[in-house]
């Protein structure tokens, strides 16, 4: 490309977002008074001034062409002065400040075959990452499980109620980029086979003593001789993070990666505090390009918890109210081995109890 | 341009509800300036699909000259089948603080991915770039040129300051306790250098929430997290209360009966709130944001350490300073996080994260090292067993 | 006798309303039939008050033949200034369970020990045992001679099975729901052998409680912990449910509104259970004794693995086994305890407690290995990280 | 003593229970139907058959002379048949199958000074330790602490009552033969400074592989040079366990040991789960013969108990009702970098959430 490139400029950082903020935005800065949900896809904002904003929520599928972005533009360039903002998950929000604006808005993003929603006591969008899309690292898709999940639930985003709003994440693999750590129900790729060693590559590709300390449970120890590394197999729980420092170790084995679900996360302090997630499914298959078993053990959670949660409770709430024993008796998942806590913290959560519920 | 390849798994995914990313990818395979990339991303995939496993190298090491991060390089193992996808690296782009645009700005930034790109963007990723996925090693240079001739810089990625992001929080939230848009943008100028070129043990995420609600993720995604908060009485307007009762919020039920500090009273007609004993849940503010209002004395708790399961399985952030205030020209603060990178730099490991490193070596080392008082909201709990440390000051000779 | 050494400090401790240890020691130094050992005690005891420091030395190894526990070794570090302690053994006597005695019985323990002891006791050891308190080297065989021909055996010590015991159970109390005394007993005597000749990596406690009540405190003092309780509903009165309403408990609030899984109502007439939630706390069991009696289904449950914090934290046993019968002649009991001697034979390290040993090699990996099925109630929640194991079965080859 | 010697038996066991149970206990064995609370040390138990055993607690100081249990047999004989039963927490208890029995035996009871109490909701008996008394180990007396402690709070033992039982603990060093890690307020002995080692006798009285295992942060190592151990003294966190196995390395250090306070443990399931204690007060002086700053501390904390606990609370359960950052302002304890932990489990009890109370 032998084109003359503008001239380059560094450590700029971002633009001052004061910039992008719609007049209304910027007059009310910081004097937002309330809001009020006026639909699944709708709020108003109410300033001390009197001034109001009303912002209509859509879906994303986060993965979005040039093209989609300009249609989006197009909109907002129509409806909302110019302006469009992303929320913290993925969603987009068109603002307009006049009540008047809000009708010819919500019809063009409808006929546009927009999903208007996410707001309230819902479903939103699903945080996720990359996946096969893009990453090296990747034991599922990441995209494809969203879209194979929403398919069944986007009721739960554009219309129907739930007791509060339930935060799903997936991350394709366990280095969780996804927020699937802290959310109500989460998915997560997983393998379940050690890694193989490369050991010609090793040498070339990989620091023997980082390889080694990137361990968690210390299967990996040098192997002079070979000027490689060996695993200790019975040690190795696959967690892929010695592949993510050394190349030479590839983890991936399509028979036996798969998903797991984990579930009653949260991160917000509302009545509980934060809470991490827990797992519920220690593996079901990959099945693209619907994950069907995937897609059924997450309705099931979902309705155990809209059949037994209170208004406001979250996922982990509803689960901490009625414990754990209780949980696998009204999903009817499976209680397994892989389900009892042997790592940092186990014994934190054995049952130092005498107390539990029958569930036999 | 008519598709290059078959994809009968992926068009699986174009049927439903849900907004589809295949359609997406189809689109930019059809229309964008360079389609090979989204026409051969689509074949790789499907073959992911097919075989379900990934198709993607390793990254290598690249870049734009005279910065270490913000560039995520990609080859396809494969690239023979899909020569499109031979190299797909990611740019990242710092977003501005909360999300906001103007649609022109955004043209601006797709003009330049069409030119220099694939077409595909994740809008945004997880730590809040805006994603331009995939484009070859030699384009890198170019659109970098363009992007930030426009105002535009990269965002974080190695073993470097992450991004920082934030919650809407004062732009459309009655509810942030300081301004977290101008703590994010101060921030990362701030600590530019930090962010471009990576230096650390490894990365370092910034994450501002306007209030305990955290809408950023911030406790569970931050190394480090800035939750707005206050001191004194939540301000009642108890007409608006007794407004929000008639029109049909059960007070008692959905608000009284759920504050975990069991610290209000509701007789019918004053809402009671004894603020001595409030934790600043804002369960109740959540039900009734026309009626209640946070305190007066804002500021924000400042947390520490939050990070994903690897190695030793996941934190979430905590508490470290109880209350600052969150003020231009942030001083304080940016004091707190030298003081804290000064401590990782000299006991941290490769690949140890701040939250690790502070697990290892002890938080009350921490505190002591970096100047910190001791104070009750730091802890849950005391420690159960007695097995404590004492310095030379405290042993009686 | 008139006292050897003078003792202002210890006197002090003679005042006061709470019993006297001091008037104890003073009043043996004063009557018993070897009067040196009380005499010298109170002279070293003093001697550690004005220095605040033991003058016991380290254990030798001391007992009686053939046994290898049920002895403390103790001598003195300062054995010239209170010879009549240089030597000053405990002998550790196997109460029996439920700690009832006939005078008799007493009185022929302390003609023994007056004897060949120092007069002193306690009544109990922590561990349940009756300890003899001081005695020299030259005595103990013939104390143990007398004490065994009167039908009294020693206790553990060491790294041995340590004196079973138990609550009052059904001797005395209406929540038992298997026999304690019985199981302690039963168990202590198929155990003879590992109680008296240590041969384990440390030392294994049982406690034997009721019901989860647990008034021995078995899951924070006991290796294996067996707890009373039961399946099915609770038995209810109605009619002393309402007398206890009219006598003055108020039901809603000392009943219903403290039972933590929130399954029971009262309207004033009746309570209500919801037994598949209860999760047989006892609360309102021990509010209403007349009126709630456990379920009819009864046995226990077996918690494992309580201890000390010594080396990584105090440890509270948890769940193996929801339910078990506890019925003579107790055999699946005894053999689920040999299976994971077994276990802890095998793995176990010097000085590594069985819950040690599990924390050590994984929960999971001890159930595979002793053949018990995985069950929910073993856990208050499933594990957060997903860094589990699967075995060759688990596989797709 | 050239004495001849009754013939030995081995491996016997203890005598059967059976022979030691008062005939109305034999006789309703298991058959209990109800209790009723008569008094502070007073107790009735009714059974099914409508037999009735009252009990009548007194106090102990644990350590006993033969000559006070032959006091006590002297009361059985008169009043109880001949039986007498002593409860898990060392306290005695009297028992008779007939009312008229009651008052003779309480009053000759109070006559002799016996301190009738500790049934229901009061301070029991303090389980406890050996101490100066008997054990090398000891880093304070627990005799001692219990004495001066119960002087101040008998009260609560024979007439006042509290919101719940409060369990009360002592153990002189951190094995803890006492219950002091699961109870509502203890005593600990600790130590504040590092073992010293006797190089020349660590050969012959220790082995050094299992020195070296028993230190909880790996603070030894051996010395090969000197046939002996080293200590990282940074590392050493005073514990003692490596004298518990190697005589050779004594750590009493009579101006640094002293006493710590945990608060808020429990066994008992009603309600709430059983608790651990955690550090409420690391290092109080040792101040024999009464401990007065001691005495002080626990006071305070019960104090606070008292004004602040609903009735049924434990002192763990009031604790976390109201937080532990309000316990600290509610008693005036000083909150030090000592009650953060940094042990096994230390993440799991720092504050990861942003709710808190201010006390400040
Ligand atoms: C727009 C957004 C902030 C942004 O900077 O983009 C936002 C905006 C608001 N949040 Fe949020 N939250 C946003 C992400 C979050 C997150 C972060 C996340 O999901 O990763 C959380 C934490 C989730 C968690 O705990 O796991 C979050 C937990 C809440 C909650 C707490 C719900 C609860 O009971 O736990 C409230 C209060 C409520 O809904 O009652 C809330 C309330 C609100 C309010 C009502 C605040 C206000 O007064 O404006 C806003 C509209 C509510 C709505 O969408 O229902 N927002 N909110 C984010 C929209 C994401 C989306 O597209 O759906
Ligand atoms: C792009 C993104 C996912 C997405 O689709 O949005 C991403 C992608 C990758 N992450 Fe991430 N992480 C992304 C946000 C996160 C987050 C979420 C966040 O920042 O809020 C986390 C969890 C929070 C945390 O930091 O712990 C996260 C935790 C990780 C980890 C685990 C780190 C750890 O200490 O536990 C790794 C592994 C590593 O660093 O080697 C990782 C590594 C990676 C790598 C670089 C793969 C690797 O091993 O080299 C991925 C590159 C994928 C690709 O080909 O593009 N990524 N990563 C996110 C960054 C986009 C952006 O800049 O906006
Ligand atoms: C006598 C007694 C205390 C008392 O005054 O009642 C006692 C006394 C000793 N205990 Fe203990 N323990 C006694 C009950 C306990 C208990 C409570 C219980 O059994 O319910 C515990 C806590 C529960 C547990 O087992 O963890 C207990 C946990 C320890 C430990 C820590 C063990 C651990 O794994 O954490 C040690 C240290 C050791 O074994 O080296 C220990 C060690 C000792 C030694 C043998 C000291 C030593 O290091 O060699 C003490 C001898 C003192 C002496 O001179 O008489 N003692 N010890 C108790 C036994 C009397 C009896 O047989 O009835
Ligand atoms: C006699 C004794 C059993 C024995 O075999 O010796 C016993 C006997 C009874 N206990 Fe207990 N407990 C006895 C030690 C315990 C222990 C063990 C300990 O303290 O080490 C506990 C667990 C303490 C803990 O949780 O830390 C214990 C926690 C209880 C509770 C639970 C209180 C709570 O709300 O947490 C009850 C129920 C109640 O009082 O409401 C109870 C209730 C009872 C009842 C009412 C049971 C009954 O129906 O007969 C008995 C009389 C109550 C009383 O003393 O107030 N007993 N009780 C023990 C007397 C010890 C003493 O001298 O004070
Ligand atoms: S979760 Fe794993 S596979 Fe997915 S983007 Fe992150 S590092 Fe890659
Ligand atoms: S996959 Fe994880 S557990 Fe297995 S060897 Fe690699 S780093 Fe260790
Ligand atoms: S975190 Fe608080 S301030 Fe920020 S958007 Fe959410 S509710 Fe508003
Ligand atoms: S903010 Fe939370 S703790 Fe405070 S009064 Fe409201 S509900 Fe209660
Ligand atoms: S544990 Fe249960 S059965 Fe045993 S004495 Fe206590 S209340 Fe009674
Ligand atoms: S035993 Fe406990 S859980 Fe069960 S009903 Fe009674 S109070 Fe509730
Ligand atoms: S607690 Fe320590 S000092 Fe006290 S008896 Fe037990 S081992 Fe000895
Ligand atoms: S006292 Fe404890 S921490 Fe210190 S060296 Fe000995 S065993 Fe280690």
């Amino acid at each position: 490309m032998a084109e003359e490139l503008p001239e380059r400029q560094t450590d700029i950082g971002p633009p001052h977002y004061n910039k992008f903020l719609p007049p209304v935005i910027k007059d009310n800065y910081g004097k937002w008074a309330y809001h009020e949900e006026l639909g699944p896809g709708l709020m108003v904002h109410v300033s001390e001034t009197g001034a109001k904003v009303w912002t209509v929520r859509v879906a994303s599928p986060r993965l979005l062409s040039t093209a989609s972005i300009r249609d989006i533009c197009e909109i907002a360039d129509k409806h909302c002065g110019g302006y469009v903002r992303w929320t913290t998950r993925n969603n987009i929000e068109f603002m307009v400040d006049d009540e008047s604006k809000v009708e010819p808005l919500m019809n063009e993003l409808k006929d546009k075959g927009y999903m208007i929603g996410g707001i309230g006591r819902r479903i939103s969008n699903v945080v996720h990452t990359q996946g096969w899309v893009h990453c090296h690292s990747a034991a599922t898709d990441a995209s494809g499980l969203v879209k194979a999940v929403m398919d069944e639930l986007h009721e739960y985003f554009h219309s129907k109620e739930l007791p509060n709003k339930v935060r799903l994440a997936v991350a394709c693999c366990v280095n969780m980029c996804g927020a699937v750590h802290c959310s109500d129900i989460a998915m997560v790729g997983v393998h379940k086979t050690p890694p193989r060693i490369e050991h010609d590559k090793v040498k070339n590709l990989c620091e023997i003593p980082s390889t080694v300390a990137s361990c968690p449970t210390s299967a990996i120890s040098p192997d002079p001789a070979k000027k490689s590394v060996k695993i200790k197999l019975e040690k190795c729980m696959y967690c892929g993070n010695c592949y993510s420092v050394c190349p030479a170790m590839p983890i991936a084995d399509p028979k036996n990666d798969g998903v797991a679900i984990v579930v009653g996360g949260k991160v917000s302090n509302l009545r509980k505090p934060p809470m991490f997630s827990k797992l519920a499914v220690p593996w079901l298959p990959n099945n693209p390009p619907r994950w069907p078993e995937v897609v059924d053990a997450i309705k099931r959670i979902l309705d155990a918890y809209i059949a037994g949660a209170r208004k406001y409770e979250r996922v982990g709430e509803w689960i901490e109210r009625i414990g754990w024993e209780k949980f696998f008796k009204v999903t009817g998942l499976e209680f397994k081995l892989q389900h009892i806590d042997d790592f940092t913290f186990a014994r934190e959560t054995w049952r130092m109890q005498a107390t539990f519920k029958w569930t036999d | 341009m008519a598709l290059k390849h078959e994809t009968p798994l992926l068009d699986e995914l174009e049927k439903g509800a849900f907004p589809s990313f295949v359609k997406e990818i189809k689109r930019a395979a059809e229309t964008a300036e360079n389609p090979d990339f989204a026409q051969d991303l689509l074949g790789q995939l499907e073959l992911s699909y097919k075989e379900k496993v990934t198709h993607w190298k390793h990254g290598g090491i690249v870049g734009v000259r005279g910065y270490g991060a913000g560039v995520i390089g990609r080859y396809s193992d494969v690239p023979d089948r899909f020569p499109g996808v031979a190299h797909f690296h990611t740019i990242r782009v710092n977003m501005p603080a909360g999300f906001f645009y103007t649609t022109e700005a955004l043209k601006t930034i797709c003009d330049i991915w069409d030119k220099y790109g694939s077409g595909l963007t994740n809008m945004h990723g997880s730590t809040g770039d805006i994603i331009l996925l995939g484009t070859k090693t030699e384009n890198l240079e170019a659109a970098f040129a363009h992007l930030s001739s426009r105002g535009w810089d990269l965002g974080g990625s190695g073993s470097a300051v992450r991004t920082p992001s934030c919650c809407v929080g004062p732009a459309r939230c009655e509810w942030a306790c300081y301004d977290t848009l101008e703590a994010t943008y101060q921030t990362t100028m701030r600590f530019q250098d930090e962010l471009h070129r990576p230096m650390f043990p490894y990365k370092f995420k910034f994450k501002f929430a306007g209030c305990p609600v955290d809408c950023i993720a911030s406790i569970a995604r931050a190394d480090m997290s800035v939750i707005g908060t206050w001191k004194g009485n939540i301000q009642i307007n108890q007409d608006e209360v007794r407004n929000y009762a008639s029109s049909g919020l059960d007070i008692q039920k959905e608000v009284v009966d759920l504050c975990p500090t069991e610290c209000m009273t509701w007789d019918g007609n004053e809402l009671k709130i004894n603020d001595e004993d409030c934790n600043r849940c804002m369960h109740c503010l959540a039900r009734m944001p026309k009626a209640l209002k946070p305190g007066q004395e804002r500021g924000a708790t400042i947390l520490l350490g939050s990070k994903a399961p690897i190695v030793t399985g996941a934190l979430m952030s905590w508490v470290i300073v109880p209350f600052m205030k969150m003020e231009p020209p942030y001083e304080e603060f940016f004091e707190l996080v030298e003081r804290i990178w000064e401590f990782w730099d000299e006991h941290g490991k490769n690949r140890e994260r701040i939250g690790e490193l502070i697990e290892r070596m002890g938080f009350p080392v921490f505190l002591r090292e970096v100047g910190l008082e001791p104070h009750p909201a730091m802890v849950k709990e005391p420690r159960r067993d007695p097995f404590y440390f004492w310095t030379e000051e405290d042993i009686e000779k």
